[in-house]
């Protein structure tokens, strides 16, 4: 099995969740108020009472086939907004 | 007189807790205001300030002089992002430029609340209705920046993929009409004019809440508008000379022709000021927001920093005092 | 007359804000009030709500009609889950049968302090020992509700490996009755008896934060209410035709109830419409918790969506006026 | 060594960490207000002033027998009250 | 009368609140006020004092009574912390007899805070200055624990390697002096200051919030106060004997001498009170926030449990009225 | 590739993140308001009204070179503060 751990904005958060329904993963979770650096520069929760946002941290645990339906579904997502996804090995408990 | 106004302005505890959040930046105390609770502030000033212009408006009524003041509100709102972006293109690609652009012709609805506070403190009254000219001057700016970056490019690629994602006009005149923060501003104008028509008790009890407490939500809110300024002031090295001279001079040029339409619609000493207010004021909430989704190759440090880091600030510490200085030189008390 | 009450309630601010949070959600603003602000308001409301009962409790001291009214609204938190399941049982199974009952034996304090800003608006008086009625209403509904799934199902399995988890009726009880929103109620109707006894300049004191500001903070937290419960609505097609017209059939009967046993108890007009609006309220705070805990089988969907996301607003938008238009034809001025 | 990743009910936190300690565990973090999705259905925070919670996300880092013991300890909870566990590799900094 | 202080104490809605939040803890309710709502709370009542005391010492001046008065206050926030250090090496390491000793040299703002409400309950007046000294009172200490530790022990080792962190003596200085409470309640003092002496019309404006809102925020804050304060009380255990009995005799001995000071300076009643309670109480936000910096070594449950979980709730529910006996058994009324 | 998860008092947090730019970090994210248990006692968000703060938890996804860099660049202050960092292996999605 695998583990996807997604950061992006929160601003895109609910296109990313609606593209990971649309895939097919069978769960997610979601924490906001990430803040971090990446290439893109850096974020923080200063701008939040703005509704620019700051990050969110997805986490997905989902079979090999499934990722790669996400990876598809997220590509343009990713390259359009920003935001960076790894992925891991795991197992149930 | 000239230099008394702005001193008046800069003892007034919103002013200070500006100042104050500033200072805590720059000698590195480690102040903040954690989130949400900025937040909670902002939504409420968006509720009051709201509230108590529409029932204002339910007072004075719209008559010809309410609606030549929201035409003109909306002309600047359509006018200043294009000459801006003619000036902005000049150093910045178009994406950077039309969304500068865009930050400058929207608003800054705290700058509007501070010049409020600052004409009830030195007694000059105004008229309700300016908040909605705030109002709609929100979301026009958003539309014409998006069209300026339609037409000076070609963009194509990364957007393909997105068709499903929803990019179209629909969803940015979606993002421009409906963000939250013109939301709830129209909704709170809405529903102060219709509790000012129907149900006039329902004024007196919501008075505490929304007049009393407001000065004091101002002053807290502004301290951490000063944290996050000053830190946003950090990157002004990436903004570069030019864009912290547009970031100063476009307040005073625009605040210059709201001044020259206020003079031409004949508009009181107070609204005359709000009026500049709103045309030299620059948008760091529904404008930012909104670039992000439609123009994100802009750099948003870029179009922040400039509006928030340096035109903000500008306007609350100098800028209102000096616009004050021009209209009691140059409009008759009425 | 009758509409104009209907009308009166609608434009309050109270009810404006709801409705414009219902709107935000139709119209997919993005506009949220971010945890835990919410939680903030809510906890004042107790609070507040549980001050001045105790307050006014002191005042009016415990007599006969008191004690009565009170025995009455704990047996109403008792009857009223126990017919409602037999309703439920028709179309669902014990477990969410129970839960959904549980949640219409209990009450909802916003619902209850909506009514009674509405009664002060009116300038229909009432009393303040009914805040005792409505803390005394909180809980019996939860334990019936799994008293409930205990008789009418053989529940063991998975349950058995909990033994040191706890889950034994003594953290039920604890559950019902400790919870936080009982908690803060009650406790703060103690303090607010404790004070208004023996040291009444706390009172003076306390009055701009319980009194002044009350009416401001219902409307900003039904600003958040409106919000949720569009949401919940978006749930609807869970829950089926069947529960959508309990939803709105049980709040009309469990009023027209409370209204038979108002008028045995010779209510005055502004205590009937508060007991009606205990018993046709439906609980989404204490009573989802426990249920969370005690009947896990059970869906939240179906009982959260009914109370909060038809009930609720049901009753706020309607109910209240709806109740009020009974009571001031039936029951003379005091 | 271990990485164990829980998502459970902010409501069932304090039993989950009490299994925790009562197993054995060398530590724990917990992150709360989490979101997200499962097979019990959509988790917001919409509900959070009621105290009905959002979910909280407990990462445990141990050895693997202590990994054992937590399994033992948490599977009861896990399928009374819904809630996932995934368990993946770590090795100390 | 004695007992009738106590009891009035008790039974005012900040201290009923107070332990309402510690009844929560010990019969295990969910209640819980969440992060950071405390915190709006904390920084609220800050900027409140700090601002109202400003303009209280603009109207007073600063004559020698003053000056003595603050000198007074600054040397003992140099003596406390050595004295108790000399007792608590009796039985703690060096790293944690200074971190406690700290905590006791600097001062608690909410239990100033609850003493001025009860002052102004009692109708006993006091001085406006009394907040600058306690702003005064807040730093020293955290220098003095820091000179206490690099004396009575040569540590080096881990600290080597951290040469480039910053952990200099000029670090420390800053956290001393710039930490977010010390900043914000000087920073408001100053803006009260201005304020008050040029601005005099923005008093009034700010008054409904750092006025009239105080008492209740007061109350609410206390009410999370409370619970925190339980929770530590669980770590007792881990305190063991000797700082418990340390967390009750130093807050009387400590009164005790600033009573003894408070007679030498001819310091009246309410001055004389608030001036003991600086001196008894003990700081659990800036100290132990420093201290982590500082002297990491020190374990944080033994100086919070005993500053938050015992000294706190002591001086709140039984010091405060304790040293009003003395004061007004010994100093006339003016 | 791998992953780094740091949990760190809030109260250090600036001080580790300069830590990583400085080892050169491709980017991190930060996540605040842990609480957690850990050999140095049990953290929980009742004292962050006093800016004492709760853990954070930072996550860095770099190459295995960047990695010894913010070892020894974190060692000192781990060991100064305390604080847990483990390891695991990742690849970009
Ligand atoms: N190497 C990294 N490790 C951990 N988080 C990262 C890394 N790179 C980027 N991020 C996170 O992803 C967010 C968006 O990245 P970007 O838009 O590409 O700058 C950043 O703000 C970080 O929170
Ligand atoms: N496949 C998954 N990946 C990530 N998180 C999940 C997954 N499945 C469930 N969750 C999380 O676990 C929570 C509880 O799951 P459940 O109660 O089984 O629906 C959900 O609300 C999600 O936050
Ligand atoms: N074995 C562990 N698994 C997960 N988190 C841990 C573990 N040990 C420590 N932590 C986290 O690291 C924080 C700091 O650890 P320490 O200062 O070493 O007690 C703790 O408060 C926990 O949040
Ligand atoms: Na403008
Ligand atoms: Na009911
Ligand atoms: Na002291």
């Amino acid at each position: 099995m695998k583990r996807l751990d997604l950061i992006i904005s929160e601003r895109e958060l609910d296109r990313v969740c609606e593209a990971l329904n649309r895939a097919g993963a069978p769960g997610y979770s979601v924490m906001r108020h990430v803040t971090g650096r990446g290439p893109g520069g850096t974020v923080s929760e200063g701008m939040e009472f703005s509704g620019f946002g700051a990050n969110a941290h997805v986490i997905v645990f989902c079979d090999e086939p499934v990722l790669d339906a996400i990876r598809a579904a997220l590509q343009p997502l990713l390259s359009y907004f920003g935001g960076v996804g790894y992925v891991s090995d795991a197992q149930p408990l | 007189m000239d230099s008394s106004l702005v001193l008046q302005n800069l003892l007034s505890p919103p002013v200070l807790f500006f100042g104050l959040g500033l200072i805590a930046v720059l000698v590195r105390s480690d102040l903040e205001i954690p989130a949400p609770l900025p937040k909670l502030f902002s939504l409420y000033l968006l509720l009051a300030i709201g509230f108590k212009g529409g029932l204002e408006l339910q007072h004075s009524g719209l008559d010809r002089q309410v609606l030549l003041t929201m035409g003109a509100a909306v002309t600047m709102s359509l006018v200043v992002p294009i000459s801006s972006f003619a000036v902005l293109r000049r150093r910045l690609d178009p994406f950077n430029a039309a969304a500068v652009a865009a930050a400058y012709g929207s608003i800054s609805a705290v700058t509007f609340i501070t010049a409020e506070t600052f004409l009830v403190t030195m007694g000059v009254s105004f008229d309700g209705f300016m908040v909605a000219a705030l109002a709609l001057m929100e979301s026009p700016a958003i539309i014409v920046g998006l069209l300026l970056v339609r037409f000076s490019t070609h963009r194509q690629g990364a957007r393909q993929g997105l068709s499903e994602g929803g990019l179209g006009l629909g969803s940015v005149f979606h993002e421009a009409f409906l963000n939250s923060s013109v939301f709830l501003l129209v909704g709170s104008l809405v529903i102060g004019y219709l509790v000012a028509a129907y149900n006039p008790a329902g004024l007196t009890k919501m008075e505490p809440f929304t007049e009393q407490l407001f000065y004091g939500a101002l002053s807290f809110f502004l301290l951490d508008m000063g944290i996050v300024a000053a830190q946003r002031l950090q990157d002004l090295r990436a903004a570069g000379g030019f864009l912290i001279g547009f970031a100063i001079g476009a307040p005073l040029v625009h605040a210059l022709v709201g001044f020259a339409v206020a003079l031409l619609l004949h508009l009181p000493q107070g609204d005359a000021l709000l009026f500049m207010v709103l045309c030299a004021s620059a948008s760091y909430i529904a404008v930012p927001a909104a670039m992000r989704m439609t123009v994100p190759e802009a750099n948003p440090s870029l179009y922040i920093t400039s509006a928030l880091g340096i035109t903000f600030p500008f306007n609350i510490v100098v800028g209102i005092p000096l616009y004050m200085v021009l209209v009691q030189r140059w409009i008759p008390v009425t």
